[in-house]
């Protein structure tokens, strides 16, 4: 009768694909040559992109821009686990997820160029504008999720989030309903360490951000973040998971924000640089190509080409983005409703 | 033809709308097995299971998200807040996303949702249970904002809400649940949003008013030739309405239990004095609550537009 | 390197006192037989206030009321854990907090009957006005609590919020919070099964509200809520711990709420008979009573005392509250601000 | 005496206050090592210690209902919400709590606290970034709402707001923090919360502004014989200087960036036309942004109101 103990918990970490581009064979997901290739080539081109993002900020062509550098991996590694009916709900530092996702690139550079017109999301893609009031995703997910078992349609909902998201409400409200009503969510946290300039420790006291889900009566599991095959493994076991009804699971991408928060930072202001040389190491399209060439896969031609092809695609989006007339100012009259009220009528027309 | 209190004519508008679509789907706090703590929602569970009518967690900011997320995926989700006190954590995905959702989509999610709560003051209810703050979401540009009047413009406005491709705040005044029956017919009717509704036709002065004070207005103005204007929707405002009448009377009372400073009242002035001022033969008053703290049960009715501060509103503009 | 478990988490369970009146005697918290006495008279005292605040409702006397019957030992056990110093934050229904910790029994009956002149805190009485607003009472013990900690007060600040309120986000942030800066405050929560309609299992799909403690860093602990000797000596451990530095705790009293969720609710729309008459038998009071007689601190006679002698403070309470003149209308005025605005003195003067 | 624009100014004013008072803590996200995104915190974590300039968790409810507690402990807690855009999670615990805690503690208890946050388009930034929602705050008795429009004024605007027993929303238009520098005195000075400044004097028309459009304002005015007032407090507006001035012109024009309906443009209309309108020789003109969902940058110069659309809307009133 006296002090019992009632229930426990453990809380796992995946790994799978270490720096030096060692793996644990029991672990490594099945991908065909093919898929390794694609994984790899996608994991470039995202960098690529990314890249040219913030040279373009830099000459002034787009506005504010988070750089998505060191989280490939995660990125990659999780929308590849999806399906193209699958649901996507983004946080604002997804470049990846959307470009995996099939996002035309030259959309995300017209959308970082100031212009709405970039996040027309395409009929038959089932992905979210970009979400920038941090957190405020989740919910959306976990109602997404619900129309979809409501509906009975065998789909997952992938939302994605930082560490600091876990802070918000919205998090909490969120992950507690997916658990109560048992719903194919997949939260994907990528835990990058800090929070603009607030450090991992200083966002919360856990020693885990995965064990947040057993506050919620499911499962969270910490995986290695820049490790893409364990990424893959872990979403697409969480996936199935979703679909076959077994409810909620998160996942906590344990990576790092390589760049400063955003074009707009100074990262150096608050963030030691040994914590980031160290992190560098850990570079996770490094340790996929050591892996790849292991394989066979991988050579000096083969990164050129690679290389070459993404670049040409990189060139091809940002010519494609800045050939597009500037937007009718009458534009902004347009999708505030369905239809123009009186006064958005009169306002138009004396416009 | 059934003769109902608004409560239930609000709970025929669910019903039938649900029989009518399969897409619509009722979440909130006690809405299921309860039936709603005013008892809108009964019945609901027992006909379309939990899968349609949800009990959900205490958590107004998940209720709203989620609804923005069932809105997207292609449901009509019909969200009760328990009372619109409770409303300010919803806040955020309201205002955030389920106004902007079609914006910053262009066009390819919607946040087509209802917001159903309780408002208003008048049944001496519990601290923050007779909010009426209906003001800051008429501000919200993408958000709709009606106000019933009566149990049959109760049924039209809540099926026109529910089809209406926008997010609508429908705000349902406590003090009118069950204090007026009304036949209702049998085939079915909506009511436009976006419009306005003259409850009295009338000459000397335009007195414009929604929910329960519409009420007090219509009994204030015996015995004078005034036009009774019931808003309806609040956001967007009918306009041209409100203008027609302003310039024929040329004299303008708006009537809001919300307190004054910013309140829709103010609004509504500004647009008459910014589009019918030549046509005014006095100023503009406004009868509304105070600019304090609403008040617990023991001084609402001090709080409160009263018959006689309605009609001494309307005497001052008739001096002119 | 694989699958590895990186942390574990084992969720207690404090029993004392049980049904029959047997205690743990390894566990009994060493109280004089004054203090136990005290503890029982609050426990009566309290259920008779309760008793009479629906009485008075049903006659129209006062408003909506919620009772909290079946509470006793959560409310009384936890608040005689706290010094008079400590801060308290209370939810609407912790009627029997506010009388243990010296609220005037006739303000509250003032308060009840929609009278905010109730709910004036009495100078050296570091409680707060009760919260409706769900939840949303625990941020603010979490600042008083940082208050507390930059002032270097050794207070403690306990906090009350049920079930239904750990699913807000209010909940998440505040805990969250005080695990990050390690505040001296309990949270206590109420889990009396139900939310009004909702039952504790569609509130949250955790098996204890306990464990929830461990996604913010810090321990949670489910008592007995029944058990007035549990509950106290949970509660005074943590506003130990607080206070000598040792940070946050949960502690969930497992009690349940015999009567409607408030007057104008109607309990038996959706709660099973038979679950109400189970818990009916848990009564906190008579298992406490049963111990008090093994240890020859009770008897009828002194039952018969105490319930005269609560029963006369009540009368006295609701004497004094009705003998109290309505307030003047202009009063709605006085607090709004600290001073008139020239807006509110116009409003005033024409009023 | 020191020339600085409204960053540094502001800076100081938190330096000063935090040196004069320990009981005034700031707290948010990023403004302690990083001294806030857009610096007005700079160097106050290395002189005053992580207890008092603290940077918190990502919960912008938490954070206000944590100022809450503060303020209730007795401490002046300095909140900083990163962007107004950000600030409608904490909406639910200004308006439920640090608005009523006066009230409902019958003074026992104050929400003396200040939010301060960036607000305003016109720099170009993304979404959520630009907001200008200040009339929803100046909708809830309890809340005073204050916007500066120089340094000089940000100084002794915030002063007072963190030495006011009453919650203060300090809104800080970013689109001024650099544009402008001034001199500051070198002794402390405040400026009283709840007053106006004539900003200009004029006799034709009275055009009033505040934060960054009274620039524009000011600029529109150029060759008419204008007054233009810089309102300063939002809420609790100075009604007193409004009428006088509307009294003497006859004619008003209100400028500000937030949509046209239900901003406080309608309220300081409806008080004119309410207290005012024998005196007006032309209809209350707004000028104002677009009641549409805020542009992105490529469109912000088109939906924010124009010196062009100013001087249009003075030329209207004056065609009167
Ligand atoms: C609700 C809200 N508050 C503040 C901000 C400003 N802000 C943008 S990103 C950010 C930090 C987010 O950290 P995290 O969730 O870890 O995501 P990361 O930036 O690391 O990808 C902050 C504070 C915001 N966008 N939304
Ligand atoms: C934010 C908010 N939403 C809804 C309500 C209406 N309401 C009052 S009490 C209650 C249930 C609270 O349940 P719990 O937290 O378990 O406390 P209990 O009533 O069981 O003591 C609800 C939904 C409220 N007061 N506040
Ligand atoms: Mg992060
Ligand atoms: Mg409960």
């Amino acid at each position: 009768m006296p002090e019992s103990v009632i229930e426990s918990f453990h809380v796992k970490r995946l790994d799978i694909l270490d720096e030096h581009g060692k793996v644990d064979e029991s672990l490594v997901p099945t991908l065909s040559d093919d898929e390794l290739k694609k994984m790899y080539e996608l994991l470039v081109l995202s960098r690529i992109f990314d890249q040219r993002a913030l040279n373009l900020q830099r000459e002034g062509r787009i506005g504010t821009f988070p750089s998505m550098m060191g989280q490939e991996a995660s990125q990659i590694g999780s929308a590849l686990a999806a399906e193209k009916s699958d649901w996507i709900f983004p946080s604002f530092r997804e470049s990846g997820v959307y470009i995996t996702m099939g996002f035309p690139m030259h959309s995300l550079v017209q959308y970082w160029s100031g212009d709405e017109r970039g996040m027309k999301i395409p009929e038959g893609l089932n992905i979210f504008p970009l979400c920038i009031p941090v957190g405020t995703q989740i919910p959306h997910a976990v109602g997404a999720a619900m129309a979809a078992k409501y509906r009975k349609d065998r789909v997952a909902v992938l939302v994605y989030f930082g560490d600091g998201g876990t802070s918000r409400g919205d998090f909490h409200e969120g992950l507690n309903m997916a658990g109560v009503f048992k719903l194919p969510v997949v939260f994907l946290c990528q835990n990058n360490q800090w929070a603009i300039s607030v450090p991992r420790e200083q966002q919360t006291a856990s020693r885990t951000i995965a064990q947040k889900a057993y506050a919620y009566g499911f499962d969270g599991i910490q995986v290695d973040g820049n490790d893409v095959l364990a990424v893959f493994k872990a979403t697409k076991d969480a996936v199935r998971k979703a679909k076959d009804g077994g409810g909620p699971t998160l996942i906590e991408c344990f990576t790092y924000r390589i760049a400063d928060h955003t074009t707009s930072d100074d990262a150096s202001r608050y963030r030691p640089k040994e914590e980031l040389e160290m992190w560098k190491a850990k570079d996770p399209l490094l340790r996929m190509r050591l892996f790849m060439k292991k394989k066979n896969l991988w050579s000096e031609a083969y990164q050129k080409e690679v290389e070459a092809r993404s670049t040409a695609a990189v060139d091809e989006a940002g010519k494609k983005a800045e050939a597009i007339a500037p937007p009718d100012p009458k534009d902004m009259f347009t999708y505030t409703y369905a239809s123009l009220t009186q006064r958005l009528t009169r306002e138009l027309r004396d416009f | 033809m059934a003769t109902v209190n608004m409560v239930q004519a609000l709970n025929l508008a669910l019903r039938e709308e649900m029989d009518r679509d399969k897409d619509v789907v009722v979440l909130g706090e006690d809405v299921g097995k309860d039936g709603g703590v005013f008892r809108v929602t009964d019945g609901l569970f027992a006909r379309f299971g939990p899968e349609r009518v949800i009990d959900t967690p205490l958590a107004e900011t998940g209720i709203v998200g989620a609804a923005v997320g069932m809105a997207a995926y292609g449901l009509k989700p019909v969200v009760e807040i328990q009372f619109m006190g409770f409303i300010y954590a919803a806040i955020d995905q309201l205002f955030s996303h389920a106004a902007r959702i079609r914006a910053r989509s262009r066009g390819r999610f919607t946040g087509s949702l209802v917001i159903r709560t309780p408002y208003g003051s008048g049944i001496k209810a519990l601290e923050h249970h007779s909010e009426s703050t209906e003001a800051l979401f008429c501000q919200m540009p993408g958000v709709k904002v009606v106000v019933p009047s009566s149990p049959r413009i109760a049924k039209g406005l809540l099926l026109s809400a529910i089809r209406d491709p926008d997010p609508v705040l429908f705000l349902e005044p406590t003090r009118l649940y069950r204090l007026i029956k009304e036949d209702l017919p049998d085939a079915e009717y909506t009511i436009p949003l976006g419009k306005a509704r003259i409850a009295r036709e009338g000459k000397d002065v335009t007195v414009i008013a929604w929910g329960s004070m519409l009420h007090r207005t219509l009994q204030a103005v015996e015995g004078f030739d005034a036009e009774v204007i019931d808003l309806m929707t609040l956001n967007p405002f009918d306009e041209e309405a409100v203008l027609q009448s302003a310039k024929k009377t040329g004299r303008v009372v708006v009537v809001h239990e919300a307190p004054a400073t910013c309140g829709l009242g103010a609004e509504i002035s500004a647009t008459i004095a910014e589009h019918a001022m030549l046509h005014l033969k006095a100023p503009i008053v406004r009868v509304t609550g105070y600019d304090v703290v609403l008040p617990l049960p023991k001084l609402e009715d001090y709080y409160l537009p009263s018959i006689e501060k309605i009609r001494k509103g309307i005497e001052t503009v008739l001096k002119y």
